[in-house]
């Protein structure tokens, strides 16, 4: 297995998807960015520590919650603001906006905004690697609402069959938009649907990112030597509505304090800390980090639109 | 967004309220008439729905009439067929037309089919509520208008309202409707408002409303496009160009005989909807109107659709791909103009 | 719980489904029936134990396998032979057929030929139930192939999470048309996938009538008692093609013989014999259902065809 | 049945073959010459699909190649599209063209969708087979025909041959295209026979055949319902009216052009298909056609097609629901006499 990556970039990932979503956040008040937009603020080590654990040409599948993921894939900043602002320089041409970001060139082959429906393209993916004799993994990111839906089912029941090299990672965040987890579902780990496949189930700290990197390091390893699939169950919370617009009404805020105090950015910079990293680094990381967004976002506004002649462009080769 | 108290049934007159609103008090009024009627969907409980159309009834209803669903649209619109034979009108949320292709075995193969091949012993009283078409920027799983699939597969009775009062009256029909009803609301509607009356509001199923009268030619429309043909109307009034406007209000059973007056009147027909031209329900008016009317016809009948692309998220892409009132006004340009 | 019924009376009942496939075979092959058929010949235990455990106003589902749990729950003979002869007099007045039998004044309240549909609909009488107040249960037959398919999972889900009164009842035949089970999905008893929705599960031989009706009946009480569902799996085997015309190159004839010497009527004749059943009261049964399916065959073939101008009626109410 | 063996890519001349083994040789040659065609479907591998079309390729190409999946449409669709997105070329089985609604989702929402949304970046080389339409007494859920789904949501290519040599063709086309093509195959048609080139047989998609030469009307069809159209074409011709029948072969991309020519030269058109009429292919054929020739048109186009009703099991009722040769011959009527 590879060894873990150096926290202080795991963490500067972190800071670049906390920044990047909140930034967004903006662009959306002031209209720059517009549609839906769903955020993943308190999850950035899933998705972060996740893609640590994958090589470039591994592959994931993400939600329309999948800004954090797709930038940890390693898709530039500026080709999802670029997106995000309906540019024809982002990542898709302005034809996919904030849900369905894909760029294939990093892996991320599809986003999707329906719920699960990822999972059986991520198999596809597994299946692929598989009949081409390759190692490369496929990894899928869903949300603890989708393990109720048919596709689930069936994506993971063909790959515990074929025992394809796929990492099943379910960001259980308590909540599928306004309902909490246990009221679309009786069992109590979700993780415990992979018997119901053959498919061993591992539950990890989700704000944890180096336990994250490391449960998702060894699935990998798993999936590459030709042993199958496994179900990742990570424990998070996203600290804002689940889309813009959402006032919460559905939960006490005692919830969201106790969860902010687990904030896997905090929880990762006390580890710096007690780690002998000192503020200054740290700190650099947030300046870096905002210079990046600032010049990616200039470059952004600068884009041009994707020209109203071209609308039809692309939907056939 | 605060919601005024739903209206008693009793209580005369008429108020505006927003569309999502009007939609509410009509399923508020139902609910109360009658104890059959169940709400099954996603969020619908005490969030109220996301576009908050079931606002309040959870705490007056409770959770034995609105019935938060897993995600699971194959599954609770099954759930809602197995009430339907069962003695329940269960009205289902669909939170997005496009969740109908997940649900697709249970809406075509057995809602819209369980009646006829049971040789009419079954009766199926099910309301499916979904909203349709872009409120910009949603993208190409977000937005589309996928009301002729609804129509082609036979079964399904579908209603496409454009205001808030017909919304209510529909609905209410709908929900005492003995058939499945495709009740097709528009996302960019929900907020808009009209004049409702309160208390039980029944607006018959299949019959067209001239939305605004005219001689010169014939604009036929439903739901939120109606802004467009409404629109468009204006311009051409303003070239001395008097269009006749129908809003269809119902596309299934269609109202033919209100489409065909006009056109005989006007010899000149545009439809307008923001779902794909291709094999879209203009297509079936199209076809209809010159079967029925060719010798009255003096050009062909114009179709103002979505082009053949998935809605981008763009701005200028999305306003390129859907309808808009110019595409309208060239539409009527050309059916007045092009003599041969 | 109830007694259970006379072994004779659950035997006359098979005997009644397996001479009415064999007739319905035999009427194919004349083309006076016609379309598709899929007989469950060797499966008649299960149909006949389980509806026998279910009370008139309880209700079921069924697949295309059908006919035999439509007659166990008391569907006549004449309604079923004349459906599939495309009579006015048939169930659905010749508009089903063989696959989609439906009798509502039996609690038939849906046959399907969309692998696993049915689940979903049982759930929704059972919720029907619950908020009706009555202590009706629903009972949904589906084969083993069903249990990969979406709404499977997702009907449930909703079985388990609302504690319905549903008894899910999987008939394992070994097979999905050509494909045997195992081929289809990685673990070894389909019963444990209950778990996934905390249902409690339960393996049954298929074949035996009185083990079926017993399984069936405990599950029925939990269910009255508002205990919730049960998942029941009947090992079984279909002695005939998947449907008609299947010529059955998938599997070897031994494997054919060996269930065959387990063949449901015969399980039942030895123990009617060991329990001291004369062979006269056994044979007074076989002509006596001879002589019922005659009559309704002849009164079938006497009815009049639909006619072609309410080929249309019943479309809408 | 048995069949003969799949003749060699080199040898030339034409053999009578049926439409199923035609399809059966038109994948095992591609096979043969791209390792990148896989196929994936339920019950395909050893027995050989349900329609005989995949028989003896399992034991030719091996375990990764003729992937046997489980009842799963969603997710073995999705499946191909995660295959076909990372450099496969995917045939898929749907076994009915109803289960076409099991996985609506993926086909529509994603595989359709997957180029677009990516500005281009996927590509998206993925065949669905599937078979349609009636074989007499498989009812409502076993006998649909649903092109117009697949044209009228974007991303589609849909094909639908009539003839085993133009399925063979237009196979071989439709897998090496790289767009998603619904190949639909006709379930009364597997057994019919025809020559068949041996070798590649590519035959480009969107260009309609002129089945039959005439003067007098355009007839316009697909698929088995080219059956209707050449057989009113002779009790036309007995009357002394000359047909001319058009095969489309393709629905999308259209040959309009061809139909156009023709439509031109007749003067009138009558458009046959099995699928339904509301909302059908039909619809869409009527309005291009009254759009581009209208003041060529003697006649207001005639629709032959399924009533509004699920395909009934009985006999009589499925002939009474289902187009037929005299509807056809009547149509054909229609517009021949109806003049003002
Ligand atoms: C098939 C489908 N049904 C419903 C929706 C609407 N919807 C969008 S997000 C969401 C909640 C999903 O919850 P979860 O899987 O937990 O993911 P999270 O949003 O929490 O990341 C729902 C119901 C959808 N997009 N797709
Ligand atoms: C959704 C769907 N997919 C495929 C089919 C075709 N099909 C009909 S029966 C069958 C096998 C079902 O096997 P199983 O569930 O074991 O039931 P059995 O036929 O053995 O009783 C298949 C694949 C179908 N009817 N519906
Ligand atoms: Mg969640
Ligand atoms: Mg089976």
């Amino acid at each position: 297995m590879a060894t873990r990556p150096d926290l202080l970039d795991l963490y500067r990932m972190m800071v670049r998807i906390r920044r990047v979503e909140e930034r967004l956040e903006a662009l959306f008040r002031s209209g720059e960015a517009y549609g839906s937009l769903h955020l993943c603020i308190g999850q950035e080590a899933t998705a972060t520590g996740a893609c640590a654990a994958l090589r470039a040409d591994d592959t994931i599948t993400c939600t329309y919650r999948g800004h954090g993921a797709v930038l940890a894939k390693g898709v530039p900043v500026g080709a999802v603001l670029a997106e995000l602002l309906g540019r024809e320089t982002g990542c898709c041409r302005g034809r996919s906006g904030s849900m369905l970001l894909t760029d294939l060139s990093r892996g991320v082959i599809f986003s999707t905004g329906i719920v699960a429906a990822g999972i059986p393209i991520a198999v596809g993916a597994a299946l692929s690697a598989r009949l081409s004799g390759s190692d490369r993994v496929a990894l899928t990111f869903f949300g603890d609402g989708a393990v109720n839906q048919g596709v689930f089912h069936e994506a993971l029941n063909m790959a515990g069959l074929w025992k394809l090299p796929v990492i099943l990672f379910c960001e259980n965040n308590q909540y599928a938009e306004m309902t909490p987890t246990h009221e679309g579902t009786s069992i109590e780990r979700l993780v415990d649907r992979g018997a119901a496949y053959r498919i061993p189930g591992v539950v990890v700290d989700g704000n944890d990112v180096e336990a994250v990197y490391d449960v998702t390091a060894a699935a990998v390893a798993r999936a590459r030597a030709g042993e199958g699939p496994t179900l990742i169950e990570a424990t998070t919370y996203r600290l804002t509505g689940h889309m813009f617009g959402d006032t919460q009404p559905y939960r006490a805020k005692d919830e969201v304090e106790s969860w902010k105090a687990r904030d896997p950015l905090l929880v990762a910079r006390s580890r710096l800390q007690e780690r002998g990293v000192g503020a200054d680094a740290v700190g650099r990381i947030e300046e870096e980090v905002e210079a990046e967004i600032d010049a990616a976002l200039e470059a952004a506004r600068a884009a041009p639109e994707p020209r109203a002649e071209e609308a039809t462009q692309y939907v056939y080769a | 967004m605060s919601m005024p108290k739903a209206a008693v049934a009793t209580e005369a007159g008429e108020r505006v309220l927003t569309f999502a609103q009007a939609i509410n008090e009509g399923l508020r009024e139902e609910m109360v008439r009658d104890p059959r009627v169940v709400l099954l969907g996603e969020d619908i409980g005490s969030y109220g729905g996301v576009f908050t159309v079931t606002r309040g009834l959870f705490a007056e209803f409770g959770r034995n009439r609105v019935i938060d669903t897993p995600i699971s649209e194959g599954g609770f619109v099954g759930a809602a067929l197995g009430l339907a034979i069962t003695g329940y009108r269960p009205v289902v949320e669909l939170m997005f037309t496009d969740f109908v292709f997940v649900a697709g075995d249970q809406l075509f193969n057995h809602v819209g089919k369980a009646r006829y091949i049971s040789g009419g012993q079954r009766t199926v009283p099910l309301v499916v509520r979904t909203q349709q078409g872009s409120s910009g920027g949603k993208a190409a799983q977000h937005s589309q208008s996928l009301e002729a699939l609804f129509c082609h597969i036979p079964g399904w009775k579908v209603v496409a309202p454009s205001t808030p009062g017909d919304a209510k009256g529909l609905l209410q029909a709908a929900i005492r409707d003995d058939n499945p009803v495709a009740f097709l609301e528009h996302k960019a509607l929900y907020f808009t408002k009209g004049m409702v009356p309160a208390g039980e509001t029944l607006l018959p199923l299949g019959k067209a409303r001239i939305a605004r009268p005219g001689e010169d030619v014939t604009v036929i429309s439903y739901s939120k496009s109606m802004e467009l043909a409404l629109g468009a109307a204006e311009v051409l009034a303003a070239e001395g160009v008097q269009a006749e406007v129908i809003d269809l209000r119902t596309l299934k059973p269609l109202d033919l005989e209100t489409l065909l007056a006009s056109v005989r009147k006007t010899s000149r027909a545009v439809v307008v909807h923001e779902a794909h031209r291709v094999c879209g329900f203009g297509a079936e008016l199209a076809a209809l109107i010159q079967e029925a009317a060719f010798f009255d016809l003096e050009a062909p009948i114009q179709r103002v659709a979505a082009e053949d692309a998935p809605v981008p998220y763009s701005r200028n892409l999305e306003r390129a791909v859907l309808p808009q009132v110019d595409d309208v006004v060239a539409a009527a340009h050309r059916v007045l103009e092009r003599r041969p």
